[in-house]
């Protein structure tokens, strides 16, 4: 298995290339696929719905994650320690 | 009790009482053994139905079995995740740590089976504290704290669940443990909803969950992740199915678990938060009530409980193996800990529901219920964090601890290395299971409480997902650099300080960060140092202010006395005048007050 | 005296009452330390056998007051020698004499000097007691409630600790101070009643303050003995000085006596007084719950940690007596007996720590589970018991009572609910810390776990916490025919429109 | 035969006379004659129990009230006498004098409690006192200052005092009624018609035995005598002419003085007082004797307290009080007495550790002052709670309510003692040794003590019967 992974590793370009033909697959077959069973509006009638959903929600998640981050939430790993070892000295 | 129903709890509990006498070699198949046999009572059960084990009690029937539909899939869930879970655990030889595993199993067990919510708060109480072990014997420097902490949320949340049933108990006047009238709901009702609902995690209730969580033993966590939420899922099935504001919560835990988890540099924190998202889909479920959606919600809890115990078996034995959770201090395994990486990328697979993967079964279910109740934007929003779950733990996680940059300390990477036999058995044993369920959902569906008549294997619904994961996997590596600012933090300080400070700023501009921050803050100051300093000040009122009081009293009366006492003065010319005026002025005011 | 049983044959009652007074007699006589041990041992284990047969006599269907013994003693002010036991005073005889034997053998190694003044002091500790809990002539009650104060205070003040003169005699005087308007309370009844025979004063149409004066005087001697906040001062320092047998006794038998009276005294015989004063009484309970649980939370002194709960338990079972329905006082009885055993066991395990470190704070206790794994087991489930955790006997005790409660006033009953959260966090925080406290504590490889001595003394009450936590029918069984009957009378009790006027005025 | 323990007394004081005329006194025969006449005393009292009689033309009577007055006071006597036989605080050339005026005084109060006719009520107390402030400067003196001749001093002006009221009052009742014999006193008054001039006699011949009784305002010489008379005499003081206080109170109290009212509630104001004058100045006392002196005044209180209800049952309960409190009073005597190492007073402090001293003694001390406390099961709880029953009885709710409160203050003060004697550290204090003969006395005593405290019914039940027979 270790094998493989390096194998593929060494031809990382065609594994990338293969990546991209196979998703062009995926999205053109989902032209194809009869939609009327679909739940709404959106996902019969916008060509490539799920694969631009995908993409989008996944961009979006990645931003909001980082804005997120980076607006504060992501304090120093020793941030509690630092803030509450006076109240919780009861503790220790 | 009748003969055939037979409780598991009890034989887990036996077997947990008699475990620190079983020593030496026959310790290991002890412990494989008793969990089977449990097991195996378990799907003894599954034949029966009704109520088992009725037992008077003052002037109640307690229900010790209440076997359903419900109820039977949920223990055989637990009872096979109590199996692998110790199977896992099973070169631990501190017996405590089994007894403490086997007493919260047993209690999520009673807790399922139990049909009235005396028994139901007994087993309850019994998880909670079984379960704070599981924290405390990792013996970490946080554990003792952070265990503590847990104890007494979860007290709390014992508590108003008590009072809950109290209410309830006044109001209707018995103590079964049904659907509650969700339609009108009282006070009770949202005490009781409370109750289970924080032990299922739910925001803003959850922040015991990642902490403890991400604190357990290696093994402590397959367990934990498996009972404490799932239990409390069961029982938000049982009594709470169909409440609207579950919805609502569910998607916002779903999200709120989502985003977290993009952030998080732990990985089992990462599991952690993404236990919150999951749990989500479920209380979504559970609060859309339609059969679809309850079938969903249980399905999903099932495969869940598969896979997540798959995925803290993974990352537990990187735990084990090199004592490291973190991403920043991990990376670029799969060349030393191939199976490890094989079998988490399967439970990867399966959380993120792709094809053929566990979730792929169970997922959808709950999203096509919501579309077909028309509560689009709640399914919109679920897939939009199927997305996010595929984005963090389907390419985040095995990305970035198996490839990725590595970050291993040379130590590190000479402890790496696959874990023991028994290990990679359960890991096998999950794995297999997870696969099973996502190809051939039947067996799952055919054990849900209601009739299913929906098949996941259809055309459109594979396309859907292959371009939803497609593209998000585009997205994800297009972007990948602005996932990994997680590993930024620890490498460059003088980043990190401004961080903290602007952090500070944002975290008075953003009120759902406060808010987050703020819960935390609850358990550590509201709940431990406030609380001591009210102790403390009562209690020198009592030394001080009542006790003062009292000896004071005593004090003054001999003062008193003193005070008396120099009327004795020696000299006799003066003690004869006292003796004369004081008679004179008695007999005086005396006969006056005779007179008037 | 158609309320009696009068036992037929072997007074066994008296036998109860003054076989303990004649042992402690032979031990004037003979001073060796083991003779006094051994002696002790044989005559209070001899006491909690014959008690068995009151168990085999008992018969739980009567209301009536059984083994009941008569005789006249001084005519002249119609006091007579009259005992007898229904089903509100057994338990706690029982409780007596079983917990007595273990005080003796806690006191094995930690008496080493004046050994046998110490078993005397037991034994006479145990006859009064007794007489206390069997007594139905006022005089006869009154005569074992203060000679108590005598053995108990020359118990602290002897075999004390550091503070043992401040304490002892803090607890004589505000013990004494207490009752001394009781005296004058059972002298007035007696000139009403014209009898000293307890249930004859019962349920009498005494005029509406006289009831009240008389229960405020029962009241502050009850109280005082409760100890109900806020008369619990002494409890604590009491407590931490007493060697451990005195606080096991003080604890599981002397807070009991307090409750015992009001259930005894106060409803029957003060009727409307008490319809009238519950209110204030429950919240003053209440007040006692979360305070002493507060006050426990901020202890560094284990056995003051114990005192504190204290305080909150009996808050509980007050207020499961003033509820004043069925299932608030029995399980107010339940109550008393579990935090008899509970926290006897809880000192036991204090002083066996004791014993090896010679130190109580909790600081220095710390993490001592390491070396002592037996010993934690069971002050784990003492704790646990403690505090009411489901399956232990005090969770039915307190459950009952806060059901009670709920019958009553939902608000009262909301506002105990945080006294149990409380109670779980100190007692986690002594049990944590002893357990797996920090390791800032001096070395403490050199302890050594419990011996079989020890072990045989806490395995019985392991097995009533669990007993009693999983089948507590027998207990309420013995208990029910009693108190449902003193309530049945007290809700017939006719002068409640009166009162219903008085409050609704 | 009638008067057998009158004479034997005499013939003992004659005894100890001639015993003092030898040119070298020798303490230890006056002492075997003092412990003999003593006992003989004693059985004579017994012997002559259930005799009746009235002599010197009905002055003197000897009827069941006095008889069981006597039975006491000889009881007690003998106790004393054997308790105290080392008699350390007195100079053995004395001793024989000592006891000569010991009997003598015990004679005066023998006969004190027979007569029935004022003049020789008079001559009988005052052949008691005097014999009596003789004893106390017998002390020898340690301290250099005299204190004992002091005490002496204060005694006599103090009891002239007490006597002067006592002989004014008994003028007028002569006055008023114009005889000297009680019952003819009574007859005459008993007719009705009554000017409050009666009530004024009686009340000062009353405040000649409150004076006896040290009943507050008459109590000022207490603190300093007791303090200033070696320990065996205050032991005596302490004891004995309390019974003749009593009985005699007893007496006139029967008297009608048609004030019924003012009388009882002057009575209970005193009552009141003298109880928390005692034990108030008794909380911070350090010399035991003069505790004791100040707890005597509180307990004299409490007799009153019995005699409120101015009927029989209150004056048997009186006596049955007054009989437990001389025992638990010769008690803590014996102990104070045999304690002093030679005849100094005690402070507080010198009792430390006297359970390892002298178990025997630190028992009989503890006893007796659990019981001054009013402890059961010990007869000073039975006595209390009687008192308080019978004046309860006759409505006196805040009184009784008060006397109680003063029962919780006075424990503090014994038990200071017993704490001392229990817990303190003896330090190097020598231990104590003692005669088997004066143990054995301090068992009987508590014996006694507990006995008639657990099973009074007798006692009273007898003391009642006979206030009965009083005219």
């Amino acid at each position: 298995m270790t094998t493989l992974i390096e194998y593929l590793q060494a031809r990382i370009k065609t594994v990338i290339t293969v990546c991209f033909v196979l998703l062009a697959v995926v999205a053109g077959g989902s032209l194809l696929i009869d939609t009327h069973h679909a739940h709404t509006w959106a996902e019969q009638h916008v060509p490539f719905f799920w694969s631009l959903f995908g993409f989008a929600a996944a961009a979006v998640i990645i931003g909001v994650a980082r804005w997120f981050g980076q607006s504060g939430i992501q304090a120093p790993t020793d941030f509690y320690d630092r803030s509450h070892s006076t109240l919780c000295e009861e503790e220790e | 009790m009748t003969s055939s129903f037979i409780h598991p709890s009890v034989l887990l509990i036996a077997g947990a009482l008699l475990l620190p006498f079983i020593r030496g070699p026959l310790r290991k198949p002890y412990l494989f053994f008793v969990p089977l046999l449990a097991l195996c009572v378990v799907v003894l059960n599954t034949t029966l139905t009704g109520n088992f084990g009725v037992v008077p009690f003052l002037d109640w029937q307690l229900v010790l079995g209440r076997v359903d539909k419900l109820s039977t899939i949920f223990a055989l869930i637990m009872a096979l995740m109590a199996v692998i879970g110790t199977l896992y655990g099973l070169q631990v030889d501190r017996a405590g740590e089994h007894m403490a595993a086997w007493f919260y199993a047993a209690g999520s067990l009673g807790a399922i089976y139990s049909g009235d919510y005396l028994s139901l708060f007994l087993f309850w109480e019994m998880m909670a504290f079984a379960s704070v072990f599981l924290v405390w014997f990792r013996r970490g420097p946080q554990s003792l704290r952070v265990g503590y902490r847990y104890l007494l949320i979860h007290t709390i949340g014992g508590i108003i669940l008590l009072a809950g049933i109290l209410l309830r108990y006044q109001a209707v006047g018995n103590i079964t443990f049904d659907l509650l009238d969700v339609a009108h709901p009282e006070l009770y009702t949202w005490l009781i909803m409370i109750g289970f609902g924080l032990n299922a995690a739910m925001v803003p209730l959850h922040s015991w969950l990642p902490e403890a969580y991400s604190e357990a033993s290696f093994n402590g966590a397959v367990f934990l992740c498996a009972f404490t939420t799932k239990t409390a899922v069961y029982t938000l099935a049982r009594s709470c199915a169909g409440m609207d504001i579950l919805v609502v919560l569910g998607v916002i835990m779903a999200l709120y678990g989502v985003i977290y988890a993009v952030m998080e540099n732990d990985i089992r924190k990462l599991l952690a938060w993404s236990i919150v998202s999951q749990v989500g889909y479920m209380v979504a479920g559970i609060g859309i009530g339609t059969d679809m959606a309850i079938n969903g919600a249980v399905a999903h809890a099932v495969v869940h409980i598969l896979y997540k115990s798959l995925l803290f078996m993974g990352t537990g034995s990187v735990l084990y193996m090199t004592g490291k959770t973190k991403f920043t201090e991990l990376g670029g395994l799969y060349a030393k800990m191939p199976a490890t990486f094989f079998f988490t990328l399967i439970g990867c697979l399966s959380i993120s529901a792709a094809p053929f993967f566990a979730a792929y079964a169970s997922k959808s279910m709950i999203i096509t219920a919501g579309f077909e109740q028309h509560l689009n934007w709640a399914s919109w929003l679920l897939m939009f964090g199927a997305t996010g779950t595929f984005m963090y733990n389907g390419l985040k996680l095995p990305y970035f601890l198996f490839f990725g940059s590595n970050n291993c300390s040379k130590e590190t990477w000479a402890k790496a290395g696959d874990p023991s036999w028994n290990m990679l058995i359960a890991m096998t044993l999950g794995a297999t299971l997870c696969i099973l369920v996502g190809t051939a959902p039947g067996f799952l569906y055919a054990l849900l409480p209601y009739a299913v008549d929906y098949n996941p294997h259809t055309a459109y619904h594979l396309l859907e997902t292959l371009q939803l994961l497609g593209f998000a996997a585009l997205a994800f590596f297009l972007l990948k650099k602005y996932v990994e600012p997680v590993d930024r933090i620890c490498l460059d300080i003088d980043w990190l300080y401004r961080q903290a400070g602007c952090g500070f700023l944002w975290l008075i501009k953003h009120p759902l960060q406060w808010c987050d921050t703020a819960w935390g803050e609850a358990y550590r100051a509201v709940g431990l140092s406030s609380l001591m300093t009210l102790s403390r000040f009562w209690s020198w009122f009592d030394w001080h202010a009542i006790d003062g009081v009292v000896d004071g009293l005593a004090r003054s009366v001999r003062a008193l006395g003193g005070k008396v006492r120099v009327l004795q003065s020696g000299q006799i010319q003066i003690t004869l005048y006292y003796a004369f005026s004081l008679a004179a002025a008695l007999l005086v005011t005396f006969i006056f007050y005779q007179l008037l | 005296m158609d309320l009696l049983l009068i036992k037929e044959g072997f007074p066994l009652l008296s036998f109860l009452i003054f076989l303990p007074l004649a042992g402690a007699m032979v031990l004037l006589f003979f001073h060796g330390e083991a003779f006094a041990r051994l002696w002790a041992m044989m005559v209070t284990s001899l006491t909690a056998v014959s008690s068995l047969f009151l168990l085999t006599g008992f018969d739980p269907a009567s209301a009536k007051y059984q083994f009941a013994e008569a005789y006249t003693w001084i005519p002249r002010f119609h006091i007579n020698y009259i005992v007898g036991m229904d089903g509100i005073s057994i338990l706690l005889v029982l409780l007596t004499t079983f917990i007595m034997p273990f005080c003796v053998l806690a006191s094995w190694k930690y008496i080493q000097q004046r050994v046998a003044p110490f078993m005397f002091c037991l034994l006479i500790m145990e006859t009064s007691m007794i007489g206390v809990f069997v007594a139905l002539d006022f005089v006869l009650f009154y005569i074992f409630w203060e000679f108590m104060l005598i053995p108990m205070y020359l118990l602290i003040a002897i075999w004390g600790g550091p503070r043992k003169v401040y304490a002892s005699i803090k607890f004589f005087l505000y013990t004494l101070a207490g009752s001394v308007l009781l005296l004058v309370a059972i002298i007035a009844l007696y000139l009403k009643s014209g009898s000293f025979f307890i249930p004859e004063m019962m349920w009498q149409p005494y005029s509406l303050t006289f009831q009240v004066l008389v229960f405020l005087a029962f009241f502050l001697a009850f109280a005082i003995k409760v100890p109900m906040f806020p008369f619990h001062t002494w409890l604590p320092a009491a407590h931490v000085e007493a060697p451990t047998a005195g606080s096991v006794i003080l604890a599981s038998v002397l807070l009991k006596m307090g409750t015992y009276g009001m259930l005894r005294f106060c409803l029957p015989i003060t009727p409307d007084a008490t319809m009238l004063l519950a209110t204030p009484i429950l919240w003053l309970s209440i007040a006692g719950i979360i305070y002493g649980g507060f006050t426990a939370l901020a202890q560094q002194d284990m056995k003051k940690l114990i005192a504190y709960s204290s305080v909150g338990h009996m808050g509980f079972v007050t207020l499961g007596i003033f509820v004043l329905n069925t299932r608030g006082v029995e399980g107010a009885m339940l109550q008393m007996i579990n935090h008899g055993v509970t926290t006897g066991a809880l000192f036991l395990c204090v002083g066996m720590i004791y014993e090896r470190t010679h130190s109580r704070e909790l600081a220095l206790a710390t993490g001592v589970g390491k070396y002592m794994p037996w010993f934690v087991t069971f002050l784990a489930f003492f704790s646990l018991s403690s505090f009411g955790f489901p399956g232990t006997n005090s969770f039915i005790g307190e459950f009952l009572v806060l059901a009670g409660t709920f019958e009553h006033d939902i608000v009262l009953a909301l506002a105990a609910i945080p006294g149990a959260v409380l109670a779980a966090a100190y007692m986690l925080r002594m049990l944590q810390k002893i357990v797996w406290g920090g390791t800032a504590n001096p070395d403490q490889s050199h302890l050594t776990d419990l011996g079989v001595r020890e072990i045989a003394v806490l395995a019985p009450f392991l097995l009533f916490v669990f007993w009693i936590g999983l089948g507590p029918q027998p207990f309420i069984d013995l208990m029910h025919g009693s108190v449902s009957h003193l309530l049945e009378q007290f809700n017939n009790w006719q002068q409640h429109q009166q009162i219903a006027a008085v409050l609704w005025r | 035969m009638v008067i057998l323990p009158e004479l034997v007394l005499v013939a003992g004081a004659l005894a100890l006379f001639l015993v003092s005329l030898g040119k070298t006194p020798s303490a230890q025969t006056a002492k075997l004659v003092a412990i003999v006449f003593g006992i003989t005393t004693f059985a004579a009292t017994l012997l002559s129990f259930q005799s009746q009689a009235s002599l010197f033309y009905g002055a003197y009577a000897v009827d069941q009230y006095s008889q069981l007055f006597k039975v006491m006071i000889g009881f007690s006597l003998a106790l004393l006498l054997i308790l105290g036989q080392n008699l350390k605080g007195i100079s053995p050339n004395v001793r024989p004098e000592y006891y000569l005026f010991l009997l003598l005084s015990v004679l005066g109060l023998m006969m004190l409690v027979s007569s029935v006719e004022l003049i020789a009520i008079f001559i009988s107390l005052e052949l008691s006192s005097f014999a009596l402030y003789l004893l106390v400067p017998m002390r020898d003196d340690r301290t250099g200052i005299r204190v004992q001749m002091e005490a002496g001093m204060k005694y006599i002006l103090f009891g002239v005092m007490g006597t002067g009221f006592m002989l004014y009052g008994m003028s007028y009742l002569f006055g008023l009624t114009g005889s000297t014999y009680l019952k003819d006193i009574m007859l005459v008054l008993a007719k009705g018609n009554l000017q409050p001039a009666v009530v004024v006699a009686v009340l000062m011949v009353l405040a000649g035995f409150f004076y006896k009784l040290a009943v507050f305002p008459m109590h000022f010489w207490v603190p300093d005598v007791y303090q200033g008379a070696s320990n065996e005499t205050t032991g005596f003081i302490a004891t004995i002419p309390k019974f003749g206080a009593v009985a005699l109170l007893i007496r006139f109290l029967t008297l009608p003085t048609g004030q019924t009212t003012f009388l009882v509630e002057l009575m209970a104001v005193l009552a009141l007082s003298s109880m928390f004058y005692g034990n108030l100045s008794a909380l911070v006392q350090k010399d035991i004797k003069r505790m004791l002196g100040f707890s005597g005044i509180a307990h004299a209180g409490f007799i009153l307290l019995g005699l409120l209800s101015l009927d029989r049952e209150g004056y048997g309960v009186a006596i049955y009080y007054i009989a437990g409190y001389v025992l638990m009073n010769l008690a803590c005597f014996l102990v104070i007495s045999n304690v002093s190492q030679e005849g100094e007073n005690l402070r507080i402090e010198d009792f430390n550790g006297l359970y390892k001293r002298q178990p025997v003694l630190a028992f009989v001390l503890a006893v007796g002052l659990f019981g001054l406390a009013g402890i059961p099961p010990f007869v000073g709880f039975m006595g209390k709670f009687m008192i308080l029953t019978s004046a309860l009885r006759a409505d006196h709710l805040v009184v009784v309510c008060l006397a109680a409160i003063n029962t919780a203050i006075a424990i503090y003060y014994y038990l200071s003692v017993v704490k001392a004697a229990y817990t303190a550290d003896p330090g190097e204090k020598p231990s104590v040794t003692v005669q088997p003969i004066i143990q054995l006395t301090g068992v009987v005593l508590v014996i006694a003590i507990t006995l008639l405290g657990a099973l009074p019914a007798k006692f009273v039940d007898f003391a009642s019967a006979v206030v009965q027979t009083l005219p």
